[in-house]
């Protein structure tokens, strides 16, 4: 692998000459999600696609920093949106953690390159902050899995071809225990995905519905029946340090900014810009000493639940001084910046709510009696 | 921007671990109430800060050459935030980040100087924009930011000019007062040190201070959130309280990185440390604002008795927030520059969602 | 200061509580989804429109001689609220605070003009200072704020100068939309009604809506907290989700306390009324952004669906909070208020410590 | 009684040519108690003590709009601190309604001269938010009980007579149940009072210890072992509308911006003052409402709940203003504000912490589930 400071130089020039000049359309429109495709292709063509996998999968085969520094750099060329997210995140990494040699071949190569699209498939309707409360069902039948229930808030969900699902193989109420993580066939018999409108008014993630779907038992990830710790490790690797977030808190801010002098200022409104502006600082500052303590080696921690409260809470403080400033056009669905309001108001809510995260410091980082 | 050589860096190292547990230790007494010890009117305590010279901490950035231990300014960061949980009084942030430093950037001369500083012998101090800093009345070499260049002055020499006020000294144990209004012919023009300003290594070592206080309050509202039952519980059990302090941890982590990351700015030379202080000056203070709202909320009633310690780490934090720069001020000079810079680039778009 | 005349004014009446009953009863409709009823473009709904005029609530402010209802600021402020809570659509704030009164007060030769209003025959519309208001692509006519008198412009004799966009419309059943420039030649201009003018009018009556709109918010909110369940138990057994929810309400109740004082302080035709309005519509927009929050962060993932209603609420909101001057705006607008009278006034000092 | 503008127009002439120049010295001084005394003394012989007490103990029998009309009046002239507070408030009230006729006699006509001060005598060192967990222990002794235990908080209990105390005569751990009201004499035997030092140096508050104090049968108010009710009743007579308390405020943020004024001005401060107007604002439309309400005869409900928490808010917010523009100074003991900046801070915590009441209005008001 490259020395670093020659990776960015590579990365940077290499975007700089193939990042579509304006947005794709729309990911969540047939067409779009077929332009998201190809330019993940052309990004695996390149060699960058899954920067820290190994290169047996089809990664790139870098550190925690190469990782980093693609993060940064793509997000600053506003490159498009990654359909692979998740896959390269966390499905793929748990697989490679725990599938067996066999599922790694049969499904890693696919995932980078966008071939099929994977989604996670954990809350449910009843299963939200609550994941152990899961009642999607796996029965066993013999030689094979037979699944019943339903899944919700499954990003990319309407073009999914594979969902990683947490299903329960035990007895119902069994809360942690009697859990098992299942490859499913989202284009198989039994299952229906329906998309779901936002209050943006457009889809994005779609509810999925098993009945009776059959799932070959060469599809169990991990151990039966002690899913929990395969969910916790993928959880684990979806809270590592993302580089990227704080570059398009830095582009959320400086969108509003110039909105500001475009105006002709604001003047009631330097003080708050500084505010955000030492946010963004500290937030900057504690992602570099992240991605640091990641490569020495020291293990993902309760540190996502930092970010999670902390990243929240700026953007959405950003996104409302637009509409403190600007008033409600900024929310009207025509307007360049209504994607952007509703996402970030998101951010205390999805991959878990903010309650739960100060539960995870109190309990995890405080030491705290719980209640 | 990410180097390499930056993230390594930035994860402090096992030796600042180490120094910092071990600052902890010889800072942390005990036996010693901060508030009992200095004297009934709030003397200046001689002898303790004879025992704090001992530590090594009013040289710790000057160089082992020059009677100091020769420690980079993240290492000092470091010693400095165990200096504020632990509520060292006196001038300690202005001897070890500034007038320390200055005496030994002057060069022999000054030798002596900077070593009765180092000794405990001489009180070294320094006064922010507001003329104001701790200790005057004791110190006898004093730091004053000016324009053109930052100024030392001898007290002995200066005369008239030194008219120390301790009318407003909020605690008793940390006396805060009013400094020269200027130097006079007897000032000293200093060179930069870390090529900062007097005022720029102030912020820091204050910020610095300040997420230390902000760290002590939050581990004395911990324990006491442990310990203190009502309704048949720890209230440390409630969700009220746990998400008070949960989000002051919150604050406090991310502010202790900005700290960090200034202080390491400055280390690599950076020509925008002054402005990642001024970012973290705003974030320590953040942090403080919610520990002090949030810890006194969590103790209840007896926060606001004079027995129990919180109200000297609350007092001792409004101090160091409101020196080097009121939160207000700062943040409208970094909201400037975001305007400024802005102003010149072109119009940005914000991201497209993602999860 | 208290009279005994205004402290029984201010305690809403029997009559005031069962206005309010009916109302409510009038304007929620469960059968019917204002989002979906609207036209697939988000037209303008004629039919619902003619249902809300047979209610009355259009003309509620002008006198029974002229056709309407003839009740009191606080009455209509008693309507408006629940017109908020049930989202009705369309220009009713517009109509029955500013255009019909306005209507009424030109006299005889308007009278066909009022009459067909009141019916819901033709659509009467209002701007705010921005030029923008609801469905004024449909209005027959429109009151315009200027300086001197306030302006009715009727559409038909406007011609070119009503130059109408609905490009920037929030939502698809409530449409904003920028208005005329100018009066021109045709506009006529209008006394004050009240004693106030017409932006005065139109804050108070969008104050009452927006108070309207927060206490449905909460009240989705609350329903839900009672029957989602995560862990065991209903999510409001938390204390995170219980003190949001009881912040939310506390905002809410001191706003509605001041909406109902500055009608009262109207009615009362006390001249400083005008300063009462901007101070409930500041406290309107502190309940809105209070339960605009929490509400969401309450509802979790469900209330970022366009299926459950809650995003009408927040986009509602979101669009009264913005008309008739924006939070900041009016805060500004009180603070210069403030220190110019403090200005005048000798020093005071705070009070002394009181339990 | 007299008609309500007359009545204002008497009480603010009276006030105008009686309220002393400058601050009284302090009342947690020998000196300063005795000349707050006088004060209540002065007041008394003016006929404007207890103004809605009925006038056969010593009152004015007035409704609750004089009552409102001259807690307005007095805050407004700068009137001192009312050390007869607690009496007039709810303790006076609470013995007329639960005090036998004898009792009534005996203690209500000395307490609005200030002959005898009346500390209230409810928390304790384990029972703060939780008063159901008081320990104080009233044992019958078969013609006396004798009381063992502590209380904490006891304003001005360094000049107390009398505290009306609530303790516990039935089973340890009973809760709400078991627990009496007894009147103990502060100056009798076995009770030590030690004041309490607060963090702007003053005292103010103590500690009452108990020591085998023998307490006369004929001190128990209402029936034995019913005490919660009681107590009940006393704290919704604390809960009843204050008058004053927006004039305090108001005066708290004149002199703020008074001060903001002198340093001639503070740009960026405008949009802060004009949200704390507004909320001002807010308070008084709230108590004008609540003092309404109050007239019609509708009853206390858990209204002050509310206004704790939005009053607790807006004070801490000006004191808390007023720090970030002028610095540390005014927490400095010597500076003017510095005992309102503790006091203002102290509005969560006192009288119910604003934990409590938000568990109040969840309660009582939203209807939510409990944990």
């Amino acid at each position: 692998m490259t020395d670093h400071e020659e990776f960015r130089r590579q990365v940077r020039a290499w975007l700089a000459g193939n990042v579509p000049a304006g947005d794709l359309p729309d990911p969540d429109t047939d067409d779009g999600f077929g332009a998201h495709r190809d330019w993940e292709r052309r990004l695996y063509d390149a060699g960058y696609s899954g920067i820290s996998w190994p290169t047996e999968y089809g990664g790139r085969g870098g550190d925690v920093l190469h990782e980093a520094i693609f993060a940064e750099e793509y997000e600053l060329a506003g490159a498009p949106v990654r359909i692979t997210r998740p896959a390269q995140r966390f499905l793929g990494p748990t697989l490679i953690r725990y599938g067996s040699a066999e599922q790694r071949r049969r499904w890693l190569p696919g995932m980078l390159r966008a071939d099929h699209i994977w989604c996670q498939g954990f809350s449910e309707p009843d299963a939200g902050s609550d994941l152990a409360g899961v009642r999607t069902r796996a029965r066993w039948d013999g030689d094979r899995f037979v699944v019943d229930g339903q899944k919700t808030w499954t990003t990319y969900g309407r073009f999914g071809d594979r969902m990683f699902t947490l299903a329960r193989t035990g007895e119902p109420g069994g809360r942690h225990r009697g859990l098992s993580c299942l490859v499913i066939d989202m284009r198989g018999a039994g299952v229906r995905v329906r998309p779901v409108r936002q209050a943006h008014g457009q889809t994005g993630f779609a509810e999925v519905f098993f009945d009776s779907v059959a799932v070959p038992a060469g599809n169990l990830v991990g151990p039966r029946d002690e899913g929990w710790d395969v969910a916790m490790t993928l959880l684990s690797f979806e809270r590592g340090p993302d580089a990227g977030a704080p570059v398009r808190t830095r582009r959320r801010l400086d969108a509003l900014v110039g909105d500001i002098v475009e105006a002709g200022g604001s003047p009631g409104t330097v003080r708050d810009l500084g505010d955000l502006y030492a946010r963004l600082s500290a937030f900057q500052a504690y992602t570099c000493r992240r991605v640091g303590a990641r490569l020495a080696g020291e293990p993902v921690g309760a540190e996502s639940s930092l970010v999670k409260l902390f990243a929240a809470r700026l953007d959405a403080d950003i996104v409302q001084l637009g509409v403190e400033l600007f008033g409600d056009e900024r929310l009207a669905e025509r307007a360049p910046e209504f994607l952007d309001y509703w996402h970030s108001r998101a951010g205390s809510i999805y991959g878990g709510t903010a309650e739960i995260q100060r539960n995870v410091v109190a309990d995890r980082i405080l030491g705290l009696p719980r209640c | 921007m990410l180097t390499a050589e930056q993230v390594r860096l930035r994860a402090p190292s096992a030796e600042q671990r180490e120094l910092a547990a071990s600052a902890a230790g010889m800072f942390f007494r005990p036996d010693r109430d901060e508030r009992v010890d200095a004297g009934p009117e709030g003397d200046f305590d001689r002898g303790r800060w004879t025992e704090l010279a001992g530590t090594g901490l009013l040289g710790a950035a000057v160089p082992e050459g020059a009677g100091g231990l020769g420690l980079s300014v993240p290492d000092l960061v470091v010693l400095t935030e165990q200096a504020g949980r632990a509520l060292l009084p006196g001038p300690v942030v202005e001897t070890s980040w500034i007038a320390a430093p200055a005496l030994a950037a002057l060069g022999q001369e000054w030798a002596p100087a900077l070593a009765a500083t180092l000794h405990g012998d001489r009180v070294a101090a320094a006064v922010d924009a507001t003329l104001r800093g701790p200790d005057l009345d004791v110190a006898s070499y004093v730091v004053v930011p000016a324009d053109g260049s930052d100024l030392l002055c001898a007290a002995d020499r200066l005369g008239a000019t030194l008219r120390v006020s301790t009318q407003d000294r909020l605690e008793r144990s940390f006396r805060i007062a009013r400094g020269p209004d200027g130097g006079g012919s007897a000032a000293q023009p200093l060179p930069l040190t870390d090529g900062l300003r007097v005022l720029d290594r102030g912020r820091l070592g204050a910020a610095a201070y300040l997420v230390g206080v902000a760290g002590g309050l939050l581990e004395q509202s911990i324990s006491y959130a442990r310990l203190r039952e009502q309704f048949g519980r720890p209230i440390g059990a409630f969700q009220a309280v746990r998400h008070r302090l949960a989000d002051s941890y919150v604050e406090l982590e991310f502010a202790r990185s900005a700290v960090w990351g200034a202080a390491c700015d400055v280390a690599e030379g950076d020509p925008a440390a002054p402005v990642a202080i001024t970012c973290a000056s705003v974030a320590a203070r953040r942090a403080f604002a919610e520990a002090d709202r949030h810890c006194l909320q969590t103790h209840g009633g007896i926060g606001f008795t004079w027995e129990h310690p919180l109200h000297v780490w609350l007092k001792r934090g409004a101090t160091f927030a409101a020196r080097y720069g009121l939160r207000r001020d700062l943040e409208t000079e970094l909201g400037e520059r975001l305007l400024a810079r802005t102003g010149q680039q072109p119009r940005g778009r914000p991201p497209r969602p993602h999860i």
